[in-house]
């Protein structure tokens, strides 16, 4: 078998990385069949809701007919399907505007939201749970075991209403909580969309201040939420290896234990990514509620209002747009994941 | 080989560590000289690991000193200095541990992890560039006894071989330039061979820098062969402590005679049956196992085309090291696998390509006992509903009669009828065995695959084992495929013997023919690989005398 | 550890350069109106179903025919004097004596782009109008019974010209309407495309008007951005720039106002607007407007087809409740179908008081003695609807009414009612064209399409479509007395309030201002 | 480290069965221990502050915010326990095939489990209310949805590595049939993660569905439920109106809590069962 042969031949790196980009086509047309037929199943006539209280019998069937819903299933499907292709995820009747735009206008609220969510969670959680089992059974070990706990119990939407409450309306310690900005400055020219960081950019202090105040509550919400089950699994797997024979071996060899840690730390991070990359899928389906609250105006909020409005065309866009980030970020963390641990062999 | 009089490096004056209950070390007393070899033998639960972690400093987890204090030439470990307790451990006391590759870091290449032990101790000369330490790290390697250490240093530790990562585990004990090394049980579950060149190596190297050894084991043979002095340990105290040419010839004490005897044991080979013009039971042509594994563009043969075949009543020995694909032979006869090539015949039947439905009536007269005897144990059963599952295939019963069988079997594996409503996880490893093999033999079948019932065994459990296969196999008139590595139970059970290696038998024939005159050398370094306690003794009527 | 230490040290720091700084909410410059509202508008597009943000967005980017004039009301916002028309784009117009053709001679206004206003432009929105058959296509054919796109005439390059098949009292009223906006044709033919020959793509996203603003950003959603036409032709707006914030929550709309980060908010609750009254730096204005706010029955489901269920649970609604612990007394019941500011409204025949007993004899009398059980839907976000509907559902229960309450998103719900599907549901609504036989016409005659409640009774339809072309005002006042002591005894629905209008500011914003279609005119604002 | 934990944990346990408790209290005994009727509206009681009549407040209806808790009780572990069953009862056969029978149905099952698993939560589950209507059941379905994948995906990953366990060949040479292997041999030893699961669904299926309830994809009011008591209040929180979300927000709160300190106890009793079994 010489493709076989060749195939074996390439670095482990490119193996990795084609394995994955491979599998990532077969896997976005099930979502957008799988999408497609979901959302067909969702009551309410677009072009009567379009139309509004002035359509006729005959516009609506026009307009049904303009939009493909008069076709079969199938035939639509593959409609659709070449216009995804060519780039063209419809029009929103909501928004007047390529739905494409529409998701790239927002996707950055989204993603710069909870990008920074998940570099505090992760971070925080690994810190609370090395040290916990660094320092067993010391207070910090208590304290941080009990939090692992309580955090997962807490409603997110609930934790944002409290930091509003607090920090905004009783001390006024927290920039106000609705968009990402204060809404008298002008936003910095867009090159990344992510304000914090176009800002910089810009050189344009004031906003850069206003947008990364603006971040920290939503940020906080997250954080306080999800740091505990990052805790831990963290903990659960870190306080494995730390029992593993080859730390005790280590520590018999005179190893000094910071870089005991450090190596027990590496060995955990192939779980530590899974979780990350598991938790920045999750957030972006989870974050609604909490853009909902801090009315940050992302991705979540358009899913919520696209379902609100039985906005077909968005809410499969939307569902594209996601599922292509999540099998993104999956498959980020699949090659990390491989090349972190060599004991996988592709 | 007397003892040296100087002053001993380590002493421990009566050391006494426990968990809370019962001390695991009971006031042990012991002295290490300078340049010697001690070993230190007893069975599982003795309480030699922890002795070794002790002396070490680092018990496991709620393990405490209770009394007595350990001595580094003349000073209590617990008063050294934070400098000089930094040096301690890896410094001048390191430890060789069992299972070499859980002691590796499996994410960190192993020259790096040398490399961190020299950087710990500031070796060589404090010097802690790359490049030096590499150099150090790979010249490490080179003298426990690594071919290519340069390429071998980038290896990860899943990528060597049990023998292998041993030595980079010895490697680094020498790596902190120690006076004293802990090998407790450093070759457990290495092949007999590799065993060999191991042990080989570590002694010579610490003969060579003038390092004492502690040496912990559960094999006789090993002291025997590489030790100066021995102490024996039973329940966590010290039964004897004796010089080991004198504790040969003359245990002191009655457990030490008894380990001694039960090592010794050479039971007289089995003659050849008498052959009769029946048809062989199984026959197999050209087995052959492939596995496909993902990464590797060459399959692994683990069986590559064997032929043999076993007569009724007749019992072969299948002899390997570990990987020789003995075990996945045996699953490939029971169709527990898919043989990739060959046939397999059962009893004048083509079995090979049988659906398993139609297989499943056959099972009843072949049978398997299994390699672990735990794990091949359901552990959310019980031992009755164990026994009395093959029970089923023969045909069906009352709930009384499966019950009197059950007692039965349990009885002919001289198990208590009590043991009938535990679970496995709370019989002993010797129980555990012993329930497997009634089970395999509840269906009264014809033919029994026996996988390495031996291992993992202390000496005298072993024997027992061995003692009651060899009964029922007389009793029952049974047909075997054994299974094993220990040639000591193959002595004692196999009419004939097939010699496995990388997948293929290099010679097969009747037991005397091969352990007294082995065609190939493969075989001839097996038999020698045994570290035999009388080997170099003039004592020559000992073999079999045990028996 | 000094990663980890390093970790906590720059948070630290972070925190400590942004935390004092935060609270710190820049003012916007005097010529730019921050606004906050609850939606954004979906489209610019003038065929578009006109939503409350559509119609706000119309009233700014696009200029129509002609206007009423203004007068103040009690609270000083400028509202309508429906007695008295006046030009816009149309400097003067004529209307036959028959009322059966108008003729329209415009006025020398420019467009956002620098374009004149000529017949060209107006003759060309009228096509387009007619052509695409939606809104446009519906006041002409439907209301006017305009049959054929030769009524619309060019007379020269300042006159139109529109003459109609008969009479109607709508004629000059109609072109009010900021849904017949003139469009730059000159501006929008840049846009054209094969496929799109109007240019609908384009005017969705885009304006080419002669109105006071035009849309520079347009970010439905998040935001849309207003600024000055100066060369308007009734002179440059005092406002340059407003900036419509979409914050959904209204609660967040009172807080941004309270801190300052916003100069308007609009649709608030009325317990917030109770609030924000006292507050101080924060001004509230009020209008009875136009809203209508009621419980549709489907008058064809069951046990909605006898006239004594519906009656009766208008007896049953706690109107003083509702007004006091839901509307903070912003509100006023409706006591009739008109809307209580349009000419010929009247609530003599309103007869519906709380009362149990009675309404619990008519449910007896329909033979429901027991009661039924039934289907309220109302739609997802709204509180006000959700409110009232708990508390209906307590007070319905009491005769025995078993109200299951069914939140639905707005297309749900505008679906199952439209096919006549739910029992009933909320409606919010308001007719523009202040006309009694119009407003009439659109709910209550069985004919029209926006009859959603089914409600069907000859007499009553007889008399709107009369109503519709007579031109005797003071017999058409007189008829459409009837028209309502009629429906108001069928009781085709759950008669609840009118909400008013309401909007918040800061204190340094004047010249409020309230039309029909209930969206705010910024040209009208100031700043100080 | 057993020890250590076990320490720890057992008042975290006590905590756990006393939160567990009440909940069940109120859930037999609400008629009696609410004041008020906890869907009947009185406007004109809106918003009271705790007092001692109310003794959490009113919400903006006059609705007492205590009864509505105590009331929630029942729906909120109605909707946990009937999805974490319903999930159990679907997706444990189908983990224990899919993990024991690796053909290519197998893996699309896996892919669609992905692909459901992977979807937004909240907009997966406002678009099934959508569908399905604004009912328990269809909160219960929207949590099944995403409980079904993730106890098959538990008890498959136990089944793969339980299939290869020697005990299993050796059932198979006594005879044991596929049947017998996968739901005798295999499943009593996969069910433990399964348990420490089922007590954390719990959990989370009360997170969910106030979450759901939150963005108004939950039961329909005057249904008192949690999250929608939250959500009812969140408008108000900014304004300093802060008891009508904090105090449903605190018995999800402690439910979940005390679901999850059970389940953590059932963790380590599987903890110290396993360690019993593995000594040899």
């Amino acid at each position: 078998m010489p493709i076989r042969e060749f195939w074996r031949r390439q670095p482990r790196l490119l193996r990795i990385l084609a394995v994955r980009l491979a599998l990532i086509v077969p896997q976005m047309f099930g979502v957008t069949l799988v999408a497609f037929l979901l959302i067909r199943l969702l009551p309410g006539d677009p072009a009567r809701l379009i139309l509004g209280n002035f359509a006729t019998d005959e516009s609506i069937a026009l307009y049904r007919q303009k939009l493909g819903l008069d076709k079969d299933v199938w035939t639509q499907f593959a409609i659709y399907l070449d216009n995804v292709l060519h780039g063209d995820l419809g029009t929103s009747p909501f928004t007047s505007k390529p739905i494409i735009e529409d998701l790239a206008d927002r996707a950055p609220a989204t993603l710069e939201l909870i990008l920074y969510a998940v570099i505090f969670t992760v971070g925080l959680g690994i810190l609370i749970a090395v040290v916990s089992v660094v320092r067993r059974g010391s207070a910090f070990d208590w304290g941080a075991r009990a939090y692992g706990f309580a955090a997962g119990a807490i409603p997110d939407f609930w934790v944002a209403l409290l930091l509003v409450f607090f920090l905004y309306t009783v001390l006024g310690w927290a920039p106000a909580p609705f968009g990402r900005m204060d809404l008298m400055l002008a936003p910095p020219p867009r090159i990344t969309g992510f304000l914090t960081i176009d800002a910089l950019f810009a050189g344009d202090w004031e906003a850069f201040r206003s947008a990364a105040g603006r971040l920290i509550l939503p940020v906080a919400t997250i954080t306080i939420v999800n740091a505990g089950a990052v805790t831990k699994m963290t903990h659960s797997v870190f306080s494995e290896i730390w029992d593993a024979p080859f730390v005790a071996h280590m520590r018999a060899c005179g190893v000094p234990e910071r870089q005991i840690i450090r190596a027990a730390l590496r060995n955990s991070l192939p779980p530590i990514i899974s979780v990350s990359s598991f938790i920045l899928g999750f957030l972006l389906g989870a974050a609604v509620l909490v853009e909902t609250i801090f009315s940050w105006g992302g991705l979540g909020q358009y899913a919520v209002q696209a379902v609100i409005n039985s906005d077909y065309a968005a809410l499969q866009g939307f569902v594209l747009v996601a599922s292509a980030f999540i099998l993104i970020v999956y498959s980020i963390a699949d090659i990390l994941y491989e090349i972190v641990d060599p004991r996988i062999r592709t | 080989m007397s003892a040296s009089p100087e002053a001993p490096v380590i002493a421990l004056e009566g050391l006494t560590v426990g968990f809370g209950g019962a001390p695991v070390l009971d006031g042990i007393d012991l002295e290490l000289r300078p340049r010697e070899i001690f070993g230190v033998v007893g069975e599982t639960g003795a309480g030699k690991s922890v002795l070794a972690r002790a002396i070490l400093g680092q018990l496991p987890p709620g393990g405490r000193i209770e009394a007595g204090r350990i001595l580094l030439e003349g000073r209590p470990i617990d008063a050294l200095d934070a400098p000089q307790a930094a040096r301690y451990r890896g410094g001048r006391v390191a430890l060789i541990g069992t299972n070499a590759k859980a002691l590796l870091d499996p994410v960190a290449r192993v020259g790096d992890q040398i490399g961190r032990v020299l950087r710990a101790h500031g070796k060589p000369d404090g010097r802690t560039d790359r490049r030096s330490v590499r150099d150090r790290a790979v010249a490490l390697m080179r003298e426990v006894g690594i071919n290519d250490p340069e390429r071998r240093a980038r290896a990860y530790p899943h990528e060597l071989s049990g023998g292998m990562a041993q030595r980079i585990v010895i490697a680094m004990a020498l790596a902190g330039e120690p006076e004293v090394l802990l090998a407790d049980d450093a070759t457990l579950g290495l092949d007999a061979t590799v065993q060999a060149q191991v042990l080989e190596r570590l002694v010579e190297r610490s003969r060579e820098r003038g390092l004492s050894v502690l040496l912990i084991t559960h094999d006789l043979g090993i002291v025997r062969h590489y030790c100066d002095r021995l102490a024996v340990m039973r329940g966590g105290r010290l039964v004897e402590v004796s010089e080991v040419s004198r504790f040969m010839a003359h245990p002191a004490d009655g457990y030490s005679r008894d380990l001694l005897a039960a090592a010794r044991a050479r039971p007289a080979l089995q003659p050849p049956r008498k052959s009769d013009d029946r048809p062989p039971i199984v026959d197999v042509r050209d087995l052959t196992m492939h596995f496909q594994v993902p990464g590797s563009p060459q399959p692994i043969r683990a069986v590559d085309g064997i032929s043999f075949s076993v007569a009724p009543g007749e019992t072969l020995a299948l002899v390997g090291e570990s990987g020789s694909g003995k075990t996945t032979a045996g699953q490939c006869l029971l169709r527990l696998l898919d043989n990739t090539d060959g046939r397999i015949v059962f009893d004048g039947r083509d079995i090979t390509d049988m659906k398993e439905a139609a297989f499943r009536p056959l099972r009843r007269h072949m049978q398997m006992v299994f390699q672990e005897p735990y794990v091949a144990l359901n552990p959310r059963r019980r031992v009755r509903d164990l026994l009395a599952e093959p029970l089923a295939l023969v045909e069906p019963m009352t709930g009384a009669e499966r019950g009197r069988r059950v007692a039965e079997l349990l009885a002919a594996v001289n198990l208590d009828a009590a043991v009938a409503d535990i679970r496995p996880g709370e019989l002993t490893a010797g129980e555990q065995k012993r329930v497997g093999i009634a089970r395999a033999l509840a269906t009264k079948p014809r033919f029994v695959v026996f996988d390495e019932p031996t291992t993992a065994l202390d000496i005298r459990v072993r024997a027992q084992i061995i003692d009651l296969i060899r009964g029922l196999q007389s009793s029952m008139n049974l047909a075997a495929l054994f299974i094993t590595h220990d040639l000591n139970s193959v002595r004692s059970l196999a009419h004939r013997v097939a010699v496995m290696h990388l997948g293929k038998i290099l010679e097969q024939g009747e037991t005397r023919a091969i352990f007294e005159s082995p065609r190939e050398d493969y075989t001839r370094k097996l038999l020698a690989a045994e570290l035999p306690i009388d080997a170099e003794t003039s004592e020559p009527a000992s073999a079999g005398s045990a028996a | 550890m000094s990663k980890l230490r390093m970790l906590a040290l720059s948070s630290a720091l972070l925190a400590g350069t942004l935390l004092p700084l935060l609270p710190a909410a820049a003012q916007s410059p005097s010529e730019t109106l921050i606004v906050a509202g609850p939606r954004t508008p979906e489209s610019l597009e003038l065929e578009y179903p006109s939503t409350e943000a559509v119609q706000e967005a119309r009233k700014n980017v696009y200029e129509r025919l002609l206007a009423y004039e203004m007068k103040p009301n009690e609270d000083g916002v400028m509202v309508e004097n429906f007695d008295k028309l006046t030009g816009a784009l149309a400097k003067s117009w004529e209307v036959s004596p028959d009322r059966t053709s108008i003729t329209f001679h415009l006025t020398d206004a420019k467009s956002h782009a620098g374009n004149t206003l000529s017949a060209d432009d107006v003759m060309w929105t009228f096509e387009r109008g007619w052509t695409l058959k939606g809104t446009f296509y519906w006041y002409m054919h439907q209301m006017l019974k305009i049959q054929d796109f030769s009524a619309f005439q060019k007379v020269d390059d300042h006159t139109v010209k529109v003459t109609l098949p008969g009479p109607s009292p709508l004629i000059e009223r109609l072109w009010v309407n900021s849904d017949l906006g003139i469009i730059d044709a000159t501006e929008a033919k840049k846009h054209l495309t094969d496929e799109d020959p109007w240019g609908t793509k384009w005017l969705s996203t885009n304006t080419a008007s002669f109105s006071p603003y035009k849309v520079t950003t347009f970010t439905p959603g998040r935001e849309i951005v207003y600024e000055a036409n100066e060369a308007y032709y009734r002179g440059a707006p005092t406002l340059k720039k407003i900036i419509f914030r979409e914050i959904p929550t209204s609660a967040n709309r009172v807080a941004a106002l309270q801190a300052g980060s916003i100069d308007v908010a609009e649709w608030l609750l009325p317990r917030e607007l109770n609030l924000l009254e006292k507050a101080p730096g924060v001004k509230v204005w009020k209008v009875f407007g136009n809203y209508i706010h009621r419980v549709d029955l489907t008058n064809t489901i069951e046990p909605f087809t006898d006239k004594r269920v519906r009656q009766a649970l208008n007896y049953l609604v706690p109107r003083d409740q509702i007004e006091k612990s839901v509307y903070y007394g912003t509100a006023r019941p409706t006591k009739s179908p008109v809307s209580e500011i349009y000419p010929g409204f009247t609530d003599a025949f309103f007869k519906y008081s709380e009362d149990v007993e009675k309404a619990k004899a008519l449910l007896a009398e329909a033979g429901y003695a027991n009661g039924f059980k039934t289907e309220l839907g109302y739609r997802t976000g709204d509180e006000i609807e959700e409110q009232i509907a708990i508390i209906l559902k307590t007070s319905f229960a009491r005769a025995g009414v078993d109200l299951q309450l069914s939140k639905l998103p707005s297309s749900t719900l505008v679906e199952r009612y439209t096919s006549g599907k739910i029992p009933a549901y909320f409606l919010r609504d308001m007719a523009i064209v202040p006309d009694a036989a119009y407003v009439t016409n659109l709910w209550l005659n069985s004919q029209s399409l926006v009859d959603f409640s089914r409600y069907k009774n000859p007499a009553v339809d007889t008399l709107i479509d009369k109503n519709l072309t007579a031109t005797d005002e003071a017999a058409r006042l007189a008829d459409m007395k009837k028209v309502q002591e009629m429906v108001v005894d069928d009781a085709p629905w759950v008669f609840l309030f009118n909400p008013g209008y309401q909007l918040a500011t800061r204190a340094n914003v004047s010249g409020t201002s309230w039309y029909t279609p209930n969206g705010n005119a910024w040209f009208d604002y100031k700043k100080n | 480290m057993a020890r250590r934990s076990s320490s720890l944990l057992r008042p975290g346990l006590l905590i756990g069965l006393a939160l567990l408790a009440v909940q069940f209290v109120a859930i037999v005994f609400a008629p009696w221990i609410a004041p008020f009727s906890p869907i009947e509206a009185n406007p004109l009681d809106s918003l009271q502050p705790p007092n001692l009549v109310h003794w959490l407040g009113t919400d903006e209806l006059g609705m007492d915010i205590f009864s509505r808790i105590v009331f929630a009780t029942r729906v909120n572990l109605l909707i946990g326990f009937a999805a974490v069953a319903l999930s159990l009862a679907i997706g444990v056969p189908v983990g224990v095939l899919v993990g024991y029978y690796r053909g290519l149905g197998g893996a699309l099952v896996m892919r669609f489990f992905d692909f459901i698993q992977s979807f937004p939560v909240f907009v997966l589950g406002m678009a099934l209310v959508a569908v399905l209507g604004q009912e328990i059941w269809s909160v219960v379905i929207v949590l099944c949805m995403l409980f079904v994948p993730m106890f098959a995906r538990i008890v498959r990953a136990e089944v793969l590595s339980l299939r290869e366990r020697p005990f299993i060949a050796a059932a198979r040479c006594s005879g044991a049939n596929d049947f017998a292997i996968m739901f005798r041999h295999i499943l009593p030893n996969a069910m433990t993660p399964v348990i420490v699961q089922v007590s954390v669904s719990i959990g989370m299926a009360i997170l969910l569905t106030a979450g759901l309830s939150f963005i108004g994809a939950g039961v329909r009011l005057p249904s008192p439920e949690w999250g929608l008591m939250v959500s009812s209040g969140a408008q108000q929180m900014i304004l300093g109106i802060w008891w009508v979300a904090l105090f449903p927000g605190l018995a999800i709160v402690f439910s979940v809590l005390s679901f999850a300190l059970l389940s953590d106890e059932a963790q380590r009793l599987a903890d110290t069962a396993r360690r019993k079994e593995g000594a040899r």
